[in-house]
């Protein structure tokens, strides 16, 4: 099969689904694919722009190029395996999506309070370190779609401390798979709070230059003022959850409207504004970073000792050195692993405050040792859906600003 | 986990809210498809403003064979206290058809026509209903529990144990040595003799002239002795027409 | 030698550094053309539309302001060489062209004609 | 480099400097996947750099663009694009197939992804790990300029 042969069979031969007739054309106005490879659309998007000179009429996102059937593949993992497939859907803070994955399995098995106390400190603090790691993505490319590029350098450097963390304690940079149903796979190392705090040390000093860099930046500010308008009824009924929500100033946040691990401890404040446009939630993302560098102070300071995993044996594996001195642990080992445990039947839906909104997952589990059904309530595919509605009237280059602010992941859109 | 784990309590005729423990995530609600509209309607005069998300679920055996599952919030706004609703409509396996919600809540837009696509399930009303995460020409629908995992193409074949393809770095390390060791011992595996390590240069000059499109392993063996083609042919072999 | 000599040279290398560069690679550079090469590139996907359709005018406009502000901004050059020799005689005659050119950016920026829409 | 006929000194040498010239400065193409695209970013961030090997100007369109580095999980849906992208691209052209989900479809053995990009365009190097790490897409970079320099595609002029 030589170099430029069609593509085999298998691969479907005619065009993908961007269907012409999606976007009629009246009175000649010419339709612009800002197609699925684009420098700014922050992923696989292709966005089927109908446009009238540089004024967009009509957008139409078109969605699924990175469609990776991970409902699908969960549904035939065991319930321990499957948060690795899931951690990889929204790939800018992985944590979250394990942490939603695994309390509604702990609800499941209705055993939310056994996971001790320490467990549930780190694992808060390492969600909050995620999160402001998926804001400075956000915040480097952001500020590549509008020229800034020595911001990108300053906020993805800020990042690369934030994986050491991950490396040190879960062993990946940006994967770990850390997060175990009942508590953590092992205790943090022995270099991690030190690190942590050297982090904790150098946040502020590189936050005082992001903001200096980037939010007073004129250019920046005429780019996304009133760039991008959602008012707070239009955000609802588009299911916007997240900066994108609060920015428009509704103050829902998951951590403190349904707590979850031991969040309703700490104190930190939603932070809101009002006008909903581009700008608002480039400051409502800035302020979250600083709200969880106080929630990750709070976390170091009262972290507790103690054991890192529940203790009911039914659905944690035997802690490691028994193995070698007790059949018993073996056999268990063994079973854990060859067969993993059953959750009873049942629904649940558990969400968490990702990065981006409302993470949650409806899990339904026949009593078999593999889940029947994990449904994801992806918010950037609500976050991404309106831009149907705020694109139409805007410039051709404010399509990239909305794009920016909105924040997609398209591991997470596309599932 | 003791040996004598009990089979599994529900088969897959289940219906999930009879049997769950009891968790108070949600208050649930079970409607059928003629009803639904109302119901939401009635939550959302009520105070549920957002419809965060619509799920499918199929149980395959259960008479109502799909589950439409309507999670609806309401916002701890001027006194109210935040509260979440799980509406489940059962969808018959036959015609699955349930009315559109999308000109109530736009948010409801993409999330129906997914699981339109991904579970065959259509909403009545619904101004565009097509395909949003499959090709246009996809056939079936992929999370109905009759679909197989990877697909009805590659079904069949046996999951591809270690496929010919050369998984020698394309390149020589710095060393140089490694790699041709590396090949040598590949191509011991598969039973062909290497000749003799060749001068250098003469693996330059067989390599100036390779085809294009074979992967060069710029090590000392050249690809013609290792048999490489292109890699799509060196790969697993795909059914020709793709579809059986 | 005419004092000319070394710009005629110089415009000689110009223009033969100019056809080297385009022409070698033209001749020397590997070809391997196929069908989907030679389509137009819309990223990744087929072209969505035939580019022949009318364009606003507000496109002819916009490119004529900035010709005319660009060739103002040009015309600086051989004065700001020359400065010293023009002394005040040159300052005024400049401070009189940008003041006509001034009057001009003012009348768009009233009308209108920096913004889009 | 030893030459066998002295017509092919000239050549052999204009050959030599130019893939030296095309190895030092290999423009890879914008486009990135999944989680393997953000560590493709953070290659070109401060702390790796992939501006040392020439080859941080990612450029957006496949015309200017000598190196596809495809960094993610290739759906379905993007194969055709892929494969139109790959065919846009100016010869000579390499490919990085980065991370398990590329070259062999990793994690996900499921129907949507394509099991390994090599059953749509011809890989170069392939990288293991998921994602792997900067350093890693560094070493890919590394082998792909070692090929270009022993004439990996046949060269810059080889009439191939």
């Amino acid at each position: 099969m030589s170099v430029d042969s069609p593509i085999p069979a298998a691969a479907p031969g005619p065009p993908p689904s961007m269907s012409m007739d999606v976007v009629e054309r009246d009175h000649n106005r010419m339709v612009l694919s800002i197609g699925p490879q684009h420098p700014s659309t922050h992923g696989v998007l292709q966005v089927l722009t109908e446009i009238d000179g540089e004024v967009i009429t009509r957008a139409e996102p078109e969605i699924g190029y990175l469609h990776t059937g991970i409902e699908k593949s969960a549904e035939n993992l065991f319930w321990t395996q499957a948060s690795t497939v899931i951690e990889r859907m929204d790939y800018l803070s992985p944590l979250s999506n394990a942490l939603c994955y695994i309390l509604g399995v702990e609800k499941l098995l209705g055993v939310t309070d056994l996971v001790p106390e320490r467990a549930q400190q780190v694992r808060v603090l390492l969600c909050e370190l995620s999160r402001i790691a998926s804001h400075c993505v956000w915040l480097g490319t952001g500020g590549i779609d509008l020229g800034a590029l020595s911001g990108f350098f300053y906020a993805f450097d800020l990042r690369e401390r934030i994986l050491d963390l991950n490396e040190l304690s879960g062993g990946a940079r940006m994967h770990p798979n850390y997060l175990r149903i009942g508590g953590l796979r092992d205790d943090l190392p022995a270099g991690f709070l030190d690190r942590l705090d050297a982090l904790i040390a150098m946040y502020k000093p590189r936050m005082n230059e992001l903001r200096n860099l980037l939010q007073s930046n004129p250019i920046l500010q005429d780019r996304m003022i009133d760039v991008g308008i959602i008012s707070a009824d239009d955000a609802i009924a588009w299911g916007l959850t997240g900066p994108c929500l609060r920015a428009s100033g509704v103050a829902y946040d998951v951590r403190k409207t349904f707590p979850y691990s031991g969040y309703e401890n700490y104190d930190f404040d939603v932070v809101t504004r009002t006008e909903g446009d581009a700008y608002a939630r480039f400051l409502v993302r800035l302020d979250e970073m600083d709200q969880s560098m106080r929630i990750i102070e709070q976390v170091r300071k009262n972290l507790v000792g103690g054991p890192i995993m529940a203790d009911d044996t039914k659905f944690t594996p035997p802690p490691k050195e028994t193995i070698a001195v007790s059949m018993e642990a073996l056999i268990h080992h063994f079973k854990y692993v060859s067969e993993s445990f059953r959750v009873p039947p049942g629904d649940v839906y558990s969400a968490v405050e990702g990065p981006r909104g409302e993470l949650g997952y409806y899990i339904v589990s026949n009593g078999d040792n593999r889940p029947w059904r994990v449904r994801t309530r992806p918010p950037s595919m609500y976050n991404l859906q309106i831009l149907k509605q705020i694109a139409v009237g805007e410039l051709i280059a404010d399509m990239v600003v909305m794009i920016g602010s909105l924040d997609p992941v398209f591991g997470e859109v596309d599932r | 986990m003791p040996s004598s784990q009990t089979p599994p309590a529900g088969s897959t005729a289940l219906d999930p809210t009879a049997v769950r423990p009891a968790i108070d995530d949600a208050r649930i609600i079970r409607t059928t498809p003629q009803a639904v509209r109302d119901e939401l309607l009635a939550l959302k005069r009520d105070g549920y403003a957002m419809l965060s998300d619509i799920g499918g679920v199929d149980y395959l055996e259960r008479e109502p064979r799909f589950d439409v599952v309507y999670h609806l919030l309401k916002f701890a706004l001027n006194g109210a206290q935040a509260a979440r609703v799980r509406v489940l409509c059962g969808v018959p396996g036959a015609d699955p058809v349930v009315p559109t919600v999308s000109d109530v809540w736009p948010s409801a837009d993409w999330a129906e026509r997914e699981i339109y696509d991904l579970f065959g399930v259509s909403f009545s009303g619904h101004p565009d209903l097509r395909r949003i995460q499959l090709p246009v020409e996809w056939e079936g629908h992929p999370l109905r529990k009759d679909y197989p995992l990877r697909g009805p193409a590659r079904d069949r074949t046996p999951r591809p144990s270690f496929a010919l393809k050369s998984n020698v770095a394309a390149g020589t390390p710095a060393s140089g040595k490694t790699a041709a060791a590396l090949q040598r011992q590949i191509a011991a595996a598969r039973g062909q003799t290497l000749p003799p390590d060749p001068a250098p240069h003469a693996a330059e000059k067989a390599q100036a002239g390779n085809t294009p499109g074979a992967v060069a392993t710029a090590g000392a063996a050249t690809p013609q002795e290792l048999g490489a083609e292109p890699n799509a042919a060196r790969g697993r072999q795909l059914p020709k027409d793709g579809s059986k | 030698m005419t004092p000319y000599g070394p710009v005629a040279i110089y415009f000689a290398v110009a223009l033969a550094a100019a056809l080297l560069f385009t022409g070698l690679p033209g001749l020397m550079a590997r070809r391997k053309p196929n069908a989907v090469k030679s389509e137009a590139y819309e990223c990744g996907v087929e072209p969505t539309s035939d580019v022949s359709g009318r364009f606003p005018v507000r496109f002819y406009l916009v490119a004529m302001l900035f010709v005319v502000f660009d060739v103002e901004a040009a015309s600086f050059y051989p004065w700001a060489v020359q400065m010293h020799q023009l002394r005040v005689f040159g300052l005024l005659e400049m401070i009189v062209f940008v003041v006509v050119l001034a009057i001009g950016y003012a009348y768009v920026w009233k009308r209108g004609g920096f913004q889009w829409r | 480099m030893a030459v066998d006929s002295p017509g092919e000194f000239l050549l052999g040498k204009v050959d030599e400097v130019a893939r030296w010239a095309q190895s030092s400065s290999v423009w890879p193409l914008t486009m990135g996947l999944a989680c393997c695209a953000i560590e493709m970013m953070t290659a070109t961030a401060p702390e790796y750099d992939m501006a040392r090997l020439g080859s941080e100007v990612f450029r957006a369109s496949p015309r200017q663009a000598d190196l596809m580095i495809v960094s993610g999980r290739l759906a379905q849906k993007m194969a055709p694009i892929i494969k139109r992208l790959y065919d846009q691209m100016a010869d000579p052209k390499w490919v990085i197939s980065m991370g398990a989900c590329a070259s062999s479809g990793g994690v996900f053995d499921n129907y949507a992804i394509v099991q390994g990009v090599d059953t749509v365009i011809p890989v170069d190097v392939y990288m293991p790990g998921c994602p792997p790490t900067p350093d890693g897409l560094l070493y890919a970079v590394n082998l792909i300029q070692q090929q270009i320099r022993q004439g990996g595609r046949g060269g810059i002029f080889a009439r191939a």
